[in-house]
């Protein structure tokens, strides 16, 4: 083996190395495999499955209504938004109508939910880029909505809220004007959380410029949700395909312009205001009282045929395909993943970079793992 | 009696006095370290909105000193792969030159405890940079590839802040004509100015290449959690792992007490006994660091490194020119 | 009722001390007397967790971490190496594919270690009991020290199981101390 | 100045207590008090729970070397610039000169390494 | 970055072409408009009959749920087809015609509505090329997956692979399926045509075997390298996979604690 190659030039090797499953920064049990020349990274293959629990099998053997509690664990950062995505396909497939105060209880927590989410994405990613701040900072905003969503469901974390027609619970006496008290602080501190970081020069000189890619590389890939929007495309579900109540509220949908890791940053605190826009606006309209739950059947059998519809998850497109042969379990059930799908782009963005950035890029995806590997 | 050794011949007694006086400063340094971490621990804990260790001890104060004997009898594991000799040298190569540039150090009026080293700055200089070998060899020597990186990525940070640190110490230097540190501090003494004001641009990149030095964010590459888990010592455990955090911390302490000798003069200042001043002077750099490292990001290691060449290596150099084009001047 | 019955459990008095000495090494004080006691009490105030979530109660830990409710109040804090680590959290489901890595990263870690089996999935398998991919239990891959139920646990429940350790390993000192003469 | 070598004299009591400490703790009072049962596995080279590829001790390209000599040739000059910046209130004008000569031969072979891309980092 | 960045109704591109709703474009519903307000839903009844009626899509029906199917149509005087799922078919009709011209006849097995959704059934060989034509079409551009799945029906012995492709610009929603043999499943990798693909194909392959020809990368993706069987497949049996790897772990464990005690060996 000689020292000196061809070119004249001092033979070095690559190397490869492991970032995860154990690994500080990618969000769970991620692995990335990464193959670096110097501080370069020359080649990435992400390894995923680590968090495989196989939640679609367990789907064909459970009610629809069981399933509902294993909806919470695949994004469990906004478990409620997975919770109405379930029933809102079988809803479609019943052709349910949902009574008013129900749709907006659903409305008003799933945005909270959104929050929680985009606020743990903030503090996580901060932590990433090496500002240990800004996460325990978070984390006393999510504090405050976790007990909310704790009042009214009697859960943390996996929430298990929703029904098919409807909530589980009317909110407690009192919660909404708990809700309707926390919009103007998250407002305020959300304006803090910009002053903190947005403007933070060595912040900026991490994520801009970082992990571009444009309107067709995403599509191309079936990106969605932030990942797709930060790149000038308005793709928002809440608006191009109207569900739930969505039509009623006045916000906006913000998009980025150059796609990079700044963008994807930015956009979800920009989002977290549009949230509490409509949070405040359904507050407004919410009627005072009525019933949260539709008339349903005691044993809900979705008639035969295939159903699929999306909603706009904290993370991008979560969609349900739901195959039913007319009986009270679903036939086939396939989650459409958001981080899943997001995540694919990752080796591309990550060739060429520098060690450094694999955090930064990786980061801004923002991914669940229980809702990768489902 | 205690300082007697400077200047009187070498005696039994004097001998002692030298030996009770490092081993004093070594003890001194210790518990300075102790309570530095809880300190960290406690003021950036209510930084955070959080509390901070309160249940060991009264108010917490005993925290460290149990994470201190936890690592003492953790076990001390030696992976399979690692060059064992430079693997086990490598904390020892680390820490001992963080305790030896103490030595220099003037901590009261009397320079009780201080060699008085003639060329004080230069010795700093050049022991402190003993410890890249260590954490350097620590990162090779662990065969682990973020240990390399973290290692190497460490060398190349403390080399390259090295420059403009060593630039910036040469203004006091300058203004004192010595580089003896206990001078420096009896020249500011007598000038009635410290150093900080002439020297407001060396001060400011001082500032930012001792932070660097330390390995501190945001210039904390080398063991940054959230890319190379924990960097250079990801493979040792227990006491080895400790006293690579002992060097950082003594380091952060001597580079304190460094900066108040040399641009805040040191033990002098009104009314207040010198040590205290010396005391207050170091607790502030102290806790700015811990400031920084509450409210900073981290930066890229292509960004740290253009930061020392292209921007503090020009402005030590401008520093240093406009002083001693004033210091010409003057005289 | 409950309530209380649960607030009694774990109470053990050493004999041959008064019950100010006895209520003192309860909250891991410093009133120790022998080596193997200085060194329990050393070890439960200084545990330091594997930075490892695996799945949904990772974010219930990290919760646990952060502000509210601050693990560092007992001298809890996160480290990313194992090697550094003093017990494992095992916070999630552990899959088939996960578990010989676990394992791994158990036998990484340092003499004396210990593992806390945070919420259902970690203990038996929980919702996914019946799943292809999971492993039932955490313990048929590493021994398992403290278990905490709930899906996820709380933070509090976090605290208490954490405390539970710390108390465990105060306990095991003394008990050597009695068996062992 | 016959206190020269008393001086030193400190700083080797220090340097020898700076080695005893590690050594005593690690060699010393170290393995009577803890526990010490290694295994193959606890001895496995660690890289986030999986099986390591191959060895760390591969001949890697690493940029720094670079630094390393940059690094040489302006510590060098630092180490000029410490005794002529003691001596400078004697020597004045003439030794000021000299310095900024010397410095602006230094600022051309670090505008030389900017212009040559030593100074960026890929 | 803007200091307010746009709000999505200023953007052209994806305007008004999707506002009144995917599932029904402008043209096709105006007709309709008396009758079928897409704010309400139908009432259940009538989307189970159409859906029963018709026989569109319906992938599942095994023999149990047919004759259940029957019995309650019988029961009930045939319901009026759905309008919402009427435009579907038509719509399916199109995008058939717009098939044929490209790949000739006998490309388009069966269309009909999967739920509200234009359904068009292709055959495996022309998969790929079916989805790219309609990427690239003028008239359809539907340059989007949004979602892929496979089903397996043991009964009929077939697998089946669906994705819903989406067109941005012209807001149509197309749900698209091909069958392969249960035993030999086989089907050309949508990768080129849709990168996006890549993961999900893995995934149909992990889960339920489907090969994919032509796929860059076709490894298990979410189980380990060595593990047999495709749990998703009907017959998988979950209890009778051998190659645990948790069993050499755990008898590792065990071995760990030779006296047995399974506590933690803090002050051996």
């Amino acid at each position: 083996m000689s020292l000196i190659d061809e070119k004249d030039q001092v033979r070095t090797e690559e190397m490869l190395l492991n970032v995860g499953p154990q690994h500080p920064s990618t969000h769970g049990v991620f692995r990335l495999v990464v193959k670096i020349s110097g501080e370069t990274i020359l080649d990435a293959e992400p390894v995923i499955g680590y968090l495989h629990r196989g939640t679609e099998k367990l789907a064909e053997n459970l009610q629809y209504t069981q399933i509902i509690p294993y909806t919470d664990r695949l994004d469990y950062l906004a478990a409620m938004l997975n919770n109405y995505a379930l029933c809102h396909t079988v809803e479609q497939a019943l052709g349910l109508e949902i009574p008013e105060r129900a749709e907006y209880l659903r409305v008003i927590v799933m945005e909270m939910n959104r929050i929680a989410s985009h606020l743990l994405f903030i503090g996580t990613y901060l932590l990433d880029l090496g500002a240990m701040s800004p996460f325990l900072y978070v984390f006393a905003e999510r504090e405050q909505i976790v007990q909310m969503f704790n009042e009214i469901c009697g859960a943390r974390l996996t929430y298990n809220y929703m029904r098919i027609g409807g909530v589980k619970w009317d909110a407690p006496p009192g919660w909404l004007d708990k809700v309707r008290a926390f919009v103007p602080h998250m407002r305020e501190r959300l304006k803090m959380y910009d002053d903190l970081i947005t403007g933070n020069e060595i912040f900026l000189n991490r994520v801009r410029g970082i992990g571009k890619y444009d309107t067709e590389t995403a599509l191309a890939h079936g990106m969605s949700g932030i990942n797709l929007r930060c790149t000038g495309l308005a793709w928002d579900l809440r608006r191009k395909k109207p569900y739930s109540l969505y039509d009623r509220f006045d916000f906006s949908i913000p998009v980025g312009q150059n796609g990079d890791c700044f963008d994807r940053y930015y956009l979800h605190l920009l989002e977290m205001r549009e949230s509490l826009k409509i949070i405040e606006q359904a507050l407004e309209q919410i009627p005072d009282s009525g019933p949260v739950l539709g008339k349903v059947p005691k044993l809900i059998r979705v008639p035969a045929g295939e159903y699929y519809s999306g909603i706009e998850g904290a993370r991008g497109e979560l969609g349900f395909y739901i195959v039913s042969d007319g009986k009270d379990k679903p036939y086939r059930l396939k989650i459409r993943k958001p981080s899943f799908l997001n995540l694919q782009l990752l080796p591309q963005l990550l060739r060429g970079q520098n060690m450094a950035n694999l955090i930064a890029i990786l980061g801004a995806v923002d991914i669940v793992l229980g809702e990768v590997d489902a | 009696m205690w300082g007697a050794w400077q200047t009187q011949p070498l005696t039994l007694a004097h001998t002692l006095a030298m030996l009770v006086g490092a081993v004093v400063i070594l003890l001194i340094t210790l518990g300075v370290v102790t309570y530095t971490i809880l300190a960290e621990r406690k003021v950036i804990g209510w930084m955070q909105w959080r509390i901070g260790p309160n249940r060991v001890g009264p108010l917490g104060l005993l925290q460290t000193v149990a994470d201190v004997i936890k690592l003492l009898i953790k076990e001390d594991v030696i992976p399979a792969g690692a060059d064992r000799p430079l693997f086990l040298l490598a904390p020892i190569i680390a820490f001992v030159p963080s305790f030896m540039v103490l030595a220099v150090l003037p901590f009261t009026m009397h320079h009780v405890f201080t060699a008085n080293l003639a060329i004080g700055v230069l010795y700093y200089l050049g022991v402190s940079a003993i410890t890249i070998h260590g954490v350097m060899l620590g990162g090779w020597a662990s065969n682990n590839k973020y240990a390399l990186i973290g290692g190497m990525r460490s060398a190349a940070q403390m080399l390259s802040y090295e420059v403009p640190l060593g630039l910036t110490l040469v203004g006091p230097v300058l203004l004192a004509g010595s580089m003896n540190i206990n001078e420096i501090v009896q020249a500011q003494a007598k000038a009635g100015m410290w150093y900080v004001v002439p020297q407001i641009l060396g001060f400011l990149v001082f500032l930012v290449a001792a932070t660097a030095e330390l390995n501190r964010t945001p210039f904390d590459l080398p063991e940054a959690e959230s890319e190379l888990v924990a960097g250079y010592h990801v493979e040792y455990t227990g006491f080895r792992f400790a006293f690579f955090m002992l060097a950082e911390y003594v380091y952060v302490f001597a580079m304190g007490s460094l900066c108040a000798a040399l641009f805040f003069g040191g033990w002098s200042g009104p009314l207040l006994p010198g040590w205290l001043w010396f005391a207050l002077k170091v607790t502030a750099f102290i806790f700015f660091q811990f400031w920084v490292r509450a409210t900073m990001p981290r930066l890229r290691v292509d960004q740290l490194m253009t930061l020392s060449w292209k921007l503090l290596l020009p402005l030590a150099l401008i520093n240093l020119v406009i002083t001693a084009g004033i210091k010409v001047l003057l005289h | 009722m409950e309530l209380t019955r649960a607030a009694q459990l774990p109470v053990i008095e050493y004999e041959g001390l008064t019950p100010e000495e006895n209520a003192e090494l309860r909250r891991g004080g410093v009133l120790l007397h022998s080596l193997e006691q200085v060194k329990a009490w050393a070890r439960s105030n200084s545990l330091w967790p594997l930075t490892f979530g695996l799945a949904c109660c990772a974010i219930e830990m990290m919760g646990t971490g952060a502000s509210h409710y601050d693990l560092d109040r007992f001298g809890i804090i996160f480290r990313a190496s194992p090697r550094q680590a003093d017990v494992m959290i095992v916070a999630g489901t552990v899959t088939k594919k996960m578990a010989p890595l676990l394992r791994r990263l158990y036998e990484q870690m340092a003499e004396p270690k210990w593992v806390v089996s945070m919420g259902v999935c970690a203990t038996a398998g929980g919702p996914y009991v019946r799943s292809y991919s999971v492993l039932k239990g955490v313990d048929q891959v590493v021994p398992v020290d403290v278990y905490i139920p709930g899906c996820p646990p709380s933070p509090p429940a976090l605290i208490y199981g954490l405390n539970l350790l710390q108390e465990k390993i105060r306990r095991q000192a003394r008990s050597r101390q009695v068996t062992g003469a | 100045m016959q206190s020269y070598w008393h001086a030193y004299l400190f700083v080797v009591v220090f340097a020898v207590l700076g080695v005893l400490l590690p050594v005593g703790a690690l060699w010393g009072i170290g393995p009577l008090l803890r526990p010490n049962r290694p295994t193959a596995g606890k001895q496995t080279t660690y890289e986030s729970g999986v099986d390591p590829f191959g060895d760390a001790h591969v001949r890697y390209n690493a940029r720094y070397y670079l630094f390393a000599l940059m690094f040489v040739v302006f510590d060098v000059e630092t180490l000029f610039l410490y005794p002529w910046a003691v001596s400078l209130k004697k020597l004045g004008l003439f030794a000021f000169a000299e310095m900024v000569l010397f410095l602006i031969l230094l600022v051309i072979g670090w505008v030389y390494a900017w212009r040559k891309k030593v100074l960026e980092w890929n | 970055m803007n200091e307010e960045p746009r709000s999505g109704t200023d953007r052209p591109a994806s305007g008004d072409a999707v506002a009144g709703g995917v599932d029904q474009p402008a043209t096709e519903s105006a007709s309709e408009a008396g009758h079928s307000a897409p704010a309400t839903p139908r009432p259940a009844k009538a989307t189970e009959g159409t859906a029963r009626t018709t026989g569109a899509a319906r992938p599942a029906a095994t023999g149990t749920a047919r004759a259940a199917g029957a019995a309650v149509a019988a029961k009930k005087a045939p319901p009026p087809p759905d309008p919402r799922v009427e435009a579907a078919k038509a719509k399916a009709e199109q995008v058939r015609l717009a098939l044929e011209a490209e790949l000739g006849d006998g490309v388009v097995e069966e269309t009909g509505a999967a739920h509200l959704t234009p359904m068009v059934r292709v055959r495996a060989a022309d998969w790929a090329r079916a989805v790219a034509t309609l990427k690239t079409h003028p008239d359809w551009q539907l340059n989007y997956l949004e979602a892929m799945a496979g089903t397996d029906y043991l009964a009929q012995g077939y697998l089946e692979v669906v994705v819903y492709l989406q067109s941005i610009q012209l807001g149509h929603f197309i749900c698209l399926k091909t069958r392969t043999d249960r035993n030999q499943p086989e089907l050309p990798s949508l990768v080129p045509v849709h990168p996006g693909a890549n993961w999900e194909e893995r995934e149909i392959y992990d889960l339920l075997g489907v090969h994919f020809s032509g796929h860059p990368d076709l490894r298990r993706i979410m189980l380990w390298d060595e593990f047999t069987g495709h749990p998703l497949r009907k017959d998988y049996n979950a209890w009778d996979d051998t190659d645990d790897p948790a069993a050499p772990a755990g008898s590792a464990a065990a071995a760990a604690h030779p006296d047995g005690t399974g506590d933690n060996p803090v002050h051996r």
